[in-house]
């Protein structure tokens, strides 16, 4: 199998196979060089499930803290904790389709992101909607474990529009991927 | 990447049972939310409660808001300097478009390129020798009363226009059109369109060759310019033009166009009538986009401020209400904050949709002067409707 | 000879010719069915020598009525009396030079504005620097006699970059031409 | 054109000889304005004292700006998600970027753009094989110490290095580079660059394949990160990185790179360190492009804001300069706006430039604090020096 073809997989398929295929046999069977953190949407699932969760007040973050569950088009709805751009279900999409026209990006950064309902952290995928020009609505910025290019999948300004058949970045949605520990 | 993400239901189910053996003690009792999968919503067709925004210079594409609920709906990608039309039939969006091989360098590529207003998605990119580059117009780019021609402007910088067939999806033929501009369709015949010595041309294209005549001169082209973007009811065959001093004519349209007397906008709500004199301030018509008219009832709703001749790209401080026929201002909105475009629904009950340069969009029901909606970042450019005429 | 052929002509010589020969010639050798205004930026000259000049106060636009004639970095400059567009000496041009590396329009629209220094009309050609992105400094839209599109000479919305070698609106120049009247 | 224009000159006098004619009875005694032509200005090589200005998202264009007096003296096409570098020599702007063959569609085309400084015209396009696509990075694109390579960070979503030989103006090489980025030139060697397990990777690229090393890690990858917009002085082979709760260190650049033990910059300023833990609010660095070096002096002046972690991209209320071999806070500057980007020109008399959101430039004298200089519009991106070291 191919890594990262928009063809045959998808993230959820990807931690199925996580389960049973260590990450660095796929990532060597795909040709790359695996050395440090694979440029992959898995690590904060391991991350997240090694560590023990805490969820107290004083192990949330200012976003956490003041997340809601109720508007998914505001920019402090639970799981944009680190979504960085144009909320898509602001513009015509929902949270986790991509507006008319628009094209959903197989790859993405992640976040791990609390929901204030259930107090449990799920891992959520922000995959960006590619195709069409900057949406312009909504634009949020938020930052929870945001990191920097040498760990890109948690970094939430590259644009992630790889294998769609424009790169042409339109707004970005918060897939939820599952529980995160 | 839809339909496989479509497909990839099953796995979804596998890796939720997955994923629920991984998190065996849930912290409460909550059930735990599901997995999803990424998908791309599918469109209404065009609606005549719609307004479609453009952006302006800074920002290309043209978004699509609800009337009644002030939602955006989807967006077109219109790059700056397109034009935009919807296909009579409500099938296509129609944008007339040039693109550079190497973004603002290379070969040039002139078209209009095709999308289904359902999934949105590019069908067709129909090459055009060329057209003008401007912005904030609404009159290069009008579709035939039947759907099938297109009519697209050209400034090369000789004037002319590109005539391409919709239904062949093919570039038909150029018509130079000297010293005119600013079209409209004219059913059976071809399209019309206002000239340099206070004319209107009229360019029949159902023969071998296009047949341009002309009306006698009306209006001062120079001295009191009739603003670009006037209004045109398919159904009444009839075009309304605004000048810069408030001047409202109307025209019926035909092989051969006749033009009525004109009526003065500031006459019209009992003021002076607007005057070219410099020093002589007046509520004058001003904007990119100053008037929308409201085809069913003959209302024609102008963006009006205070100021001299020569300030007709002024935002508008107040919205006049024109009915046509009693060549009456019926009511004067005042706005909070001057709006450059204008736009009305052609609905039993309109709603008109202004924008500026704060890139504010207001929906506003003209019955009652409320705002109904505000959008903010909606966008500064030209507003389309449905014409369900 | 062709019209508006960048590689052999200016505006300076198409006057120089409008001595010489009819408008209508030298548009008709160039193939255009001329009917009614030339796509040239020779009319409002003649407009202007034809119509007695009056430069009154109450004859002068607010604008003119207001321009100055010492910081052409400003909007309210008496030249830019119909400009539209970022100003070229904002963006490390000149009045009539164009930024390094940006190229001027052969073509331009035209501009009839009063120099307040000795009251004289005078032709302005502004023509557009092209190649480069928006400058975005100094954005100005005075509109002294401007126009619509069926007298593209006069309306200064028009992109005039036409016979460069890329069609990117960079900033306008203010360049004089003559007197007008 | 330019040529064409200049070879007019005798035309223009010739043109003006008859305008006078035509003009003949001047209304008052002022001499009549001279016709003039049209040209193109040249541009001056890369000052010490200039700063190139990223538009950012909206507005395409790397302005450069006087610092000494504030004014724009030209600009360098940079299209959104590109990549701006001068070389060393200052004979010209290299720009990395990505175009499509129709605007946003169509084929891909990755390549480094190459312009003269002084008459800043494209002299070449050199393609590659491809680039990352993200904003507001300073070290994507790097150009190595001689002037001869440069180096293109690209994520495919594999993450690799290409190599493109300047002088030859060729591609080179690809070089794998998993989980790492954010580079510097290394010289002599090839490049270094940071990593997710907290190491400094470096690539040898001298021998017939490039051989990757890496220092033992040192820093958190992600509990706190090192700010990819780093500094890098070429003069001493030094590099100096931020963190996200503040600490700076510094690395010896060198086939084995050393890194030397961290400093806190709260504690450097006599408060208490900076923390990862929520609900401790501190003074913390934050922005886009938080800091800035001077190389010359060792001071670096760092963008700060009150917040707890994780609020690294908000913008800075204070400039904080470091006196890094002291390791001492020695200035705080206020800033009246929240500012995002942070620049410091290399010169015996540092200027600093900040802009942030409302897309403001300030030329702010580091040594009194006083704004030179307020520009309007000056752009909302990271900002480039003239690196005379």
């Amino acid at each position: 199998m191919k890594l990262f073809d928009a063809d045959a997989i998808g993230e959820t398929i990807l931690r199925r196979l996580a389960g049973r295929t260590s990450r660095r046999g796929i990532l060597s069977r795909a040709g790359l060089a695996l050395v440090a953190a694979p440029v992959f949407p898995l690590l904060p699932v391991s991350r997240a499930q090694a560590s023990k969760p805490d969820r107290s007040a004083e192990a949330k973050t200012a976003f956490a803290r003041n997340a809601q569950s109720k508007d998914d088009t505001k920019c402090d709805y639970w799981r944009y904790c680190a979504i960085d751009g144009a909320l898509c279900t602001c513009c015509g999409g929902g949270i986790h389709s991509c507006p008319p026209g628009a094209e959903p990006s197989p790859v993405s950064w992640v976040g791990t992101c609390i929901n204030p309902d259930d107090g449990k952290a799920y891992l959520i995928a922000y995959r960006d909607c590619c195709g069409k020009p900057a949406c312009g609505q909504c634009g949020c910025d938020n930052t929870d474990r945001e990191t920097q290019l040498y760990t890109p999948q948690l970094n939430n300004d590259v644009i992630w529009c790889f294998g769609t058949s424009s790169m042409e970045y339109h707004c970005s949605t918060a897939v939820l991927v599952g529980a995160a520990g | 990447m839809m339909t496989m993400l479509r497909a990839t239901a099953a796995s979804v189910i596998a890796a939720t049972a997955l994923l629920a053996g991984a998190t065996a003690a849930p912290a409460q009792s909550a059930p735990e939310l599901q997995p999803e999968t990424s998908d791309t919503m599918r469109a209404d067709p065009p609606n005549p409660n719609w307004f479609y925004v453009e952006g302006g210079w800074d920002s290309p594409g043209t978004s699509i808001f609800d009337g009644l609920t002030g939602k955006m709906k989807g967006l077109v990608d219109t790059a700056r300097l397109t034009d935009f039309a919807i296909d009579p039939a409500g099938r296509y969006y129609y944008v007339a478009e040039s693109l550079w091989s190497r973004r603002d360098r290379g070969t040039r590529q002139d078209m209009v390129t095709v999308y289904d207003t359902r999934d949105m998605k590019r069908q067709a990119e129909i090459t055009i020798p060329g057209r003008i580059l401007i912005g904030a117009r609404k009159n290069n780019f009008v579709i035939s009363d039947d759907g099938r021609w297109a009519f697209v402007y050209n400034l090369d910088p000789a004037s002319s226009v590109n005539i391409v067939d919709l239904a062949a999806r093919k570039f038909r033929s150029n018509v130079e059109l000297p010293g005119c501009a600013s079209m409209m369709p004219n059913p059976g015949i071809g399209f019309s369109a206002l000239c340099s010595d206070g004319s209107l041309a009229t360019v029949d294209v159902t023969g071998k060759k296009p047949a341009i005549t002309r009306t006698a001169p009306f209006f001062q082209a120079t001295d009191d310019p009739i603003f670009d973007n006037y209004a045109y009811d398919l159904a009444k065959k009839q075009a309304v033009f605004l000048t810069y001093t408030g001047l409202i004519y109307t025209a019926a349209i035909a092989a051969q166009p006749v033009v009525a007397q004109p009526f003065s906008i500031q006459a019209a709500a009992g003021l002076r009538p607007g005057d070219t004199k410099p020093l002589d301030v007046n509520w004058m018509p001003g904007g990119r986009q100053p008037m929308a008219l409201h085809r069913p009832s003959g209302h024609m709703f102008v963006l009006m401020h205070m100021g001299e001749m020569w300030t007709h790209k002024e935002s508008g401080t107040e919205i006049w209400d024109v009915d046509l026929a009693a060549k009456k201002v019926v009511r004067r909105l005042p706005l909070k904050e001057p709006m450059n475009n204008i736009a009305v629904t052609q609905t039993a009950a309109p709603l008109l949709f202004v924008d500026g340069e704060g890139r504010k969009g207001w929906i506003i029901d003209p019955a009652t002067g409320e705002k109904k909606h505000e959008i903010e970042n909606a966008g500064g450019g030209v507003i389309t409707v449905v014409d369900p005429s």
